[in-house]
């Protein structure tokens, strides 16, 4: 059995919601998570109770329930992305100070968030294109990156226009440096890190066919 | 001191041309809606605002920063959908912009309240954010030198104040006024409701009444 | 009329009640104020409910009432002296930090402090005698010095041994510099500042025989 | 990783000699002693402890201290009426003091958890507590450059404690508590009472129990 064909998992590229399955899965019971705005959010969709994940978001509240319908929305308890959310029992409420004491103290387990780019020991770049008309915005994503103990990244693999987002040296001005763990994309799960680039698993193409797409040296995990 | 006040007019009657306002809010879950009405009726101009955003839509302190009456905005988030006022007066050169990341916004504002003169994070190491900032190698990690973010005023919003002017908030829309409280010379308050000294368990208040100014009822 | 009449206020000297009275009285209404441990905390019992004085203890609690007697004594309830108090209407507890933030941001009015030295500059030393053998112990003593927008001592103005405590330079280890604004004293209330010591007004003796205890050059504050 | 726990003894049976381990409380408000006794049963020694007294009596973290078992105290105000033990092992050199400024005990804990680098305040400028130390002119003032104090272990007391660990305190039993939850890698509480997830109102609870790894209800 050959590394190749043995890390192929699936035989087509996941569709957003399998990939957010795929995380939701690999998040160890009882974890404090912080779901980025975008892609990420779709992982709480996949979150098994017994699973126990407490859900943090930024602007003041662990136990974070599930989007706000109906009579349940409520202006004050939005998420981060400024969507009416929904309480869980046990939750609770913070300032700001508090709120990222808790991200920039270290204290969250795992932090999932989108990404322009990540290079190949783990700097993000998720934060500003670098276009010179841009308006820059930062939010938390800095405090993230660097706080949380497991930077996960959601992301495709490639640009609308073929060119990878995992790359040599991030382009985009960056986020954070050395802080992704994980990338998952819709073409394979990443494990970054000092040492390089592993691949976990690909889905509809083989760790040869990944290497093409990649500017970067791929190696099979151990498993 | 702290005064009760009848309207909005009286509570930010004091504010003067040049001054740096804090104004509360994420989203628009603790956005004090009728004092930044007030404030922009009471004319000051020149102003500094530290807020999470820039505006939104058009109303509130996107509204002041159409009226030109923003000089600079510190916040972390200025880029929306509908921050369409603000993108117009940066593309125009007409507003300065301190951009921040948000836990260095709250840290740096915590920061002014508690008496810290600047302190070291690891946030934005390594980023266009921390050009020609003082670095330094502290726990194992590269950090960034960050100062407070002190404030003339805070316009902030609660939930309830008793007669000491202490303070509750409601879910998410607790976010910055605490800290906001804590930084600001002068911190105007505006809540739902008011009840007697005693009112309030000792145990649940968040913001103490030293750190509150001005308060008024809004409807 | 002479400055040296004109403030002699009364024809003994004070004693500590007479002293904490006087003290109390020069708080302004609304003040939020921390007494420190020892002679300071005589101050509480001349404070007139009208003067609306909030008290703060620096192990938690604004609104701190009189100390607990009888039935009302709560070991979860105790002033930084680990005295049982009281809990007044519109009291409010917090943490060790936040309690800090309070004092060292600069947000109380007054502290009261017992003082070894204060120098003419209003250097403060309180915590510590220098003496070799001597076990140090500082609490919050350095905290209220720096941070308190007005710092008030009272004290003897002599040692047993006849020596005065306002001094040119402190001896002793300092608490704080430049800190003390008031010194009340059994036989008078100096004003100290960078421009040195004035004296507003004396107890059971002249500003001459004042300055005979005194090794600073004083003057009559202007009224 | 949150655990309840049926016994004090399990609670601390993970502490290694060696081990920087907070204690909370204020006197004897909010002091862990049940927590203390089993630290003291459990024998783990040559620890750096940090409280903010040096013990008191004959109990707790003073027969810790008589027994030998504590290489290093970091504490505010170690010298009291009663804290005969400390002296004498201080007299005879047999234990370290780091004397610090209450207020720079408090802001140093809460600097660890906040993953804050090093500050600095005003606080002991121009005083032996800060000799050799960093100094800066910021803010107007001179100031001393501090760093965080980080912990292996804390022992805490709260009141109430819910099935997700979070924590209410009582009156000024709070004090050290939930800065030190926040500092240490593993925090240990001891309450009075535990109700179901659900039973604390989230808009009052103080500690989150994401400080939270283990629990012990005591009579």
């Amino acid at each position: 059995m050959s590394s190749a064909t043995s890390i192929q998992t699936s035989d087509k590229p996941l569709g957003r919601d399998d990939l957010a399955r795929l995380v939701a899965r690999d998040i160890s019971p009882g974890s404090f998570v912080n779901l980025g705005i975008g892609q990420p959010t779709l992982v709480s969709n996949y979150l098994e109770p017994e699973q126990n994940i407490t859900l943090h978001t930024e602007n003041g509240m662990l136990g974070m329930g599930p989007e706000a319908t109906g009579d349940q929305i409520d202006g004050d308890l939005i998420n981060a992305g400024k969507i009416p959310v929904t309480e869980l029992p046990g939750a609770s409420y913070f300032h700001h100070a508090d709120s990222f004491a808790i991200m920039r103290g270290g204290h969250l387990d795992i932090c999932v968030l989108g990404a322009f780019q990540v290079s190949a020991t783990g700097d993000l770049a998720n934060w500003h294109t670098g276009a010179p008309d841009a308006i820059p915005a930062v939010g938390g994503a800095m405090d993230l990156a660097t706080g949380a103990k497991d930077v996960f990244v959601m992301m495709t693999l490639l640009t609308r226009e073929g060119v990878s987002k995992l790359v040599e040296s991030c382009s985009y001005p960056l986020t954070g440096i050395g802080c992704v763990t994980r990338v998952y994309t819709d073409k394979a799960v990443f494990l970054t890190g000092p040492d390089g680039v592993q691949v976990r698993e690909t889905f509809g193409c083989s760790l040869e066919e990944l290497q093409a797409l990649v500017p970067v040296p791929l190696a099979a995990a151990s498993a | 001191m702290l005064n009760f006040v009848d309207t909005v007019g009286e509570a930010v009657a004091g504010i003067q041309d040049g001054s740096t306002v804090m104004i509360g809010g994420f989203g628009n879950a603790g956005q004090p809606f009728e004092l930044i009405d007030a404030l922009m009726d009471c004319g000051a101009t020149d102003l500094t605002v530290v807020n999470n955003n820039a505006g939104q839509g058009d109303q509130g302190l996107a509204l002041l920063i159409k009226e030109g009456r923003v000089k600079k905005m510190i916040c972390s988030f200025p880029r929306q959908s509908d921050s369409w006022h603000f993108d117009a007066k940066f593309r125009a050169g007409e507003i300065e912009l301190e951009l921040v990341p948000q836990g260095n916004l709250a840290e740096r504002i915590r920061a002014a309240g508690a008496g810290i003169g600047g302190f070291f994070t690891p946030t934005g190491y390594g980023t266009m954010l921390a050009e020609g900032k003082e670095t330094r190698f502290l726990d194992g990690k590269w950090q960034v030198f960050e100062t407070p973010i002190h404030a003339d005023v805070a316009l902030i919003k609660a939930l309830t104040a008793d007669g000491k002017g202490n303070l509750v908030y409601r879910k998410t829309a607790r976010n910055f006024g605490p800290i906001m409280a804590a930084a600001a010379k002068h911190s105007i308050v505006q809540v739902s409701e008011i009840v007697p000294t005693g009112g309030l368990d000792p145990e649940v208040i968040v913001t103490p009444g030293i750190y509150v100014n001005s308060i008024v009822k809004v409807a």
